[in-house]
């Protein structure tokens, strides 16, 4: 088993090996049981609780985010691994058709499948909102994340070109957040009521909203009224003030790879 | 370092618009809406049994318009189009509800006070 | 004999073909004349050229299916198929968008900083 | 108008038939501007024109406002004052690492006594709202952009102490407590 586990390290150095990087990454039971047994004889109990890094998959993985990269140095920005095995392709905003198609079309990647896409917003930047696809490639049973940012001004090429499941997830992305999709087939509201104003996932949006409704006798009916709370929430300030993950910082410093996309 | 991002945010800039590439057809796009509005309020007022007027329902349309006309920026007018499409579409698709309609005159909100002596009547600051 | 005796490839929507190694020798001709346009340079050709000219060696070797399906490895003959025909796809477009191209947009400060401070 | 008036004096069986058929029209209507992305300029006879695809940019000027845009009601545009500060430490030996961002908070407003049971009761929702920034530069742009008056508050600068041992002892320092 061990042997066998080596023997994919060696193959997996190359980009393109007999059949391409991510062939030699999970074909095979075999090759994904000498993953674990060669990870958990490798790590000690002193820390029980940190999941153990995956040396060989995480090389593998961050391997391959480089052969994108490579491929695409037009559209990606940076390639980073996070929690130790996921990939993450970071890339400009007009980059997303392209590199969508990429990983759906190459015969390398062959991501037909787009397990989810969101939104996350981070008031402080530029570009407030982060826009995340999640693919998953059956063919060699992995998964990839990609990255993109826009803000509420800025419309987003829609990915239902590439991949039909991902109508709705804009849709509640669009909803959520307030990200324009162009050349959405069909964009409208998914989660909140008709007639609701704002985007509740925003930051800047209150736990309570603006509007509460009730019923009316008078007007035999219901009847939406600016939001007033018969007791006030408390407040908490639920920040830890320690670090909690220093290892995870220290982590994500030494993972990335700054991705020199031309040769300046 | 970041109020030069201020200064850079204020002056004039490229951006990717978001539909029309400039005011003339935003301004189309906007009165295109106001027109399919305006045709659809004798349905609307039918299909919602609203215990309103047409030309309440006219003055309200205008009104809400009227709201957002010193909008000057193009990709504003253009999602401000986007959002008035889709709420006529679900207007008229009779998605919404009566009361998502009457939200709009939102009768049972008393508009708050404004002088002293009302402000002291109603408990209040 | 086997591809003769194949009833079904067990995917919907996928057919049995009869003569794979005809219909993928065209599709990589085709994906190889594609490549062609682009730069010598491009690691988008380099790698697909290779991969390519991988498989295609494998066609002429193999004359038998299940044997070629063996020496790929990357599913059965239809799927190779449908394989290269996304390839082809992805190609052509990616003549349109040139993606050896230098980076489009610098990302704004900070914007890939997490945490935020 | 005349046919919608004709409609309603229209017995009820009648009416729905009209109805069926109206509601035909009046959703081919709206699928006439439903699609946005053409370009609406009539006379000119100009083909579909998706800027987007086309890589076009315009050129805007000033600070995009987005008030409009973010359903956030007006009462809580206009009026409201966004305090930009760093949070407060904790008095106690706790950590100090939840402090190194900016948030921002509003204004205080109106509580008042739950009559039924002694609450406190608001209706502010946004009273409980804090969001968190790196600098407070990016919070005042967010200000900006939301049209909210903004105001910062910057952490206290105390002098370091300078602290020493041997000023313990020292005859003219006045740390010699007498009343030990």
């Amino acid at each position: 088993m061990a042997a066998c586990a080596r023997r994919l390290a060696v193959s997996m150095t190359k980009y393109t090996s007999n059949h391409g990087i991510f062939r030699s990454m999970v074909p095979r039971a075999a090759g994904v049981g000498a993953f674990r047994t060669s990870s958990t004889t490798s790590q000690t109990d002193l820390h029980p609780t940190i999941r153990p890094v995956n040396a060989v998959e995480r090389t593998t993985v961050s391997e391959y985010g480089q052969y994108v990269a490579e491929c695409l140095p037009k559209y990606v920005q940076q390639v980073q691994v996070s929690a130790g095995n996921e990939l993450e392709i970071l890339i400009a905003p007009e980059g997303v058709i392209p590199v969508l198609t990429f990983l759906r079309d190459h015969i390398n990647a062959q991501y037909t499948c787009i397990t989810d896409l969101c939104g996350m917003d981070v008031p402080t930047r530029e570009y407030r909102f982060e826009v995340i696809y999640n693919l998953l490639s059956v063919r060699y049973n992995t998964r990839i994340r990609v990255k993109t940012y826009t803000d509420e001004l800025t419309p987003l090429d829609s990915a239902c070109e590439v991949f039909q499941g991902a109508n709705w997830y804009e849709r509640e992305v669009w909803d959520m957040f307030g990200v324009y999709f162009s050349n959405h087939p069909d964009l409208r509201r998914i989660l909140t009521d008709y007639g609701f104003e704002g985007h509740p996932f925003r930051k800047d949006f209150p736990l309570t909203g603006y509007v509460e409704c009730r019923y009316d006798d008078e007007e035999k009916r219901v009847v939406m009224e600016p939001v007033e709370l018969a007791q006030e929430f408390r407040k908490f300030d639920l920040s830890a003030p320690w670090e909690q993950f220093p290892q995870f910082r220290k982590a994500l410093e030494k993972a990335e790879v700054d991705e020199e996309t031309q040769p300046k | 370092m970041s109020s030069s991002r201020l200064v850079n945010l204020r002056t004039a800039r490229q951006v990717k618009p978001m539909l029309s590439l400039d005011r003339a057809e935003a301004r189309t796009r906007v009165i295109n809406l106001y027109k399919a509005w305006y045709r659809q309020i004798p349905q609307i007022a039918i299909d919602y049994d609203l215990p309103k007027t047409q030309s309440e329902c006219k003055k309200k349309l205008k009104e809400m318009f009227m709201k957002n006309k010193d909008v000057k920026d193009i990709r504003i007018i253009d999602a401000l189009v986007i959002k008035g499409q889709m709420e006529l579409k679900e207007t008229v698709q009779v998605w919404k509800q009566k009361h998502g309609i009457m939200a709009f005159w939102a009768p049972t909100v008393e508009p708050k006070p404004k002088d002293f002596m009302g402000k002291f009547l109603d408990g209040h600051n | 004999m086997a591809s003769a005796l194949k009833k079904t490839t067990g995917l919907t929507g996928l057919k049995v073909c009869r003569n794979p190694h005809q219909i993928l020798n065209i599709l990589h001709t085709k994906i190889l004349r594609c490549l062609q346009k682009m730069p010598q340079d491009a690691a988008y050709r380099k790698y697909t050229e290779q991969i390519v000219l991988e498989r295609d060696a494998a066609v002429k070797a193999e004359a038998s299916v299940p044997e070629l399906e063996k020496r790929v490895g990357g599913g059965q003959a239809e799927e190779l198929i449908q394989q290269a025909e996304h390839e082809l796809m992805l190609a052509r477009k990616m003549l349109e968008w040139k993606p050896w191209e230098p980076l489009v947009t610098d990302p704004p400060k900070n914007q890939w900083k997490w945490p935020i401070h | 108008m005349a046919l919608c008036r004709k409609i309603l004096s229209l017995g009820s069986p009648m009416r729905q038939l009209v109805l069926s058929s109206e509601r035909c029209l009046s959703v081919s209507t709206t699928h006439h501007i439903d699609n946005l992305n053409k370009k609406q300029v009539e006379p000119k006879g100009v083909e579909a024109l998706n800027p987007v695809e086309k890589n076009l940019t315009i050129t805007v000027e000033g600070l995009a406002d987005i008030t409009k845009l973010t359903g956030v009601p007006e009462e809580h545009i206009k009026p409201r004052r966004v305090l930009i500060k760093k949070p407060t430490k904790n008095a106690m030996q706790s950590g100090t690492n939840n402090l190194h961002k900016w948030v921002m908070t509003f204004d205080t407003k109106e509580r008042w006594e739950n009559p039924l049971m002694g609450w406190a009761s608001t209706a502010d929702p946004l009273s409980n709202l804090e969001v968190e920034f790196a600098s407070k530069e990016d919070a005042i742009v967010f200000c900006e952009k939301n049209g909210w008056q903004w105001a910062v508050q910057e952490p206290p600068q105390k002098p370091p102490r300078a602290k020493s041992y041997a000023d313990n002892f020292s005859w003219n320092k006045r740390t010699r407590r007498s009343t030990k």
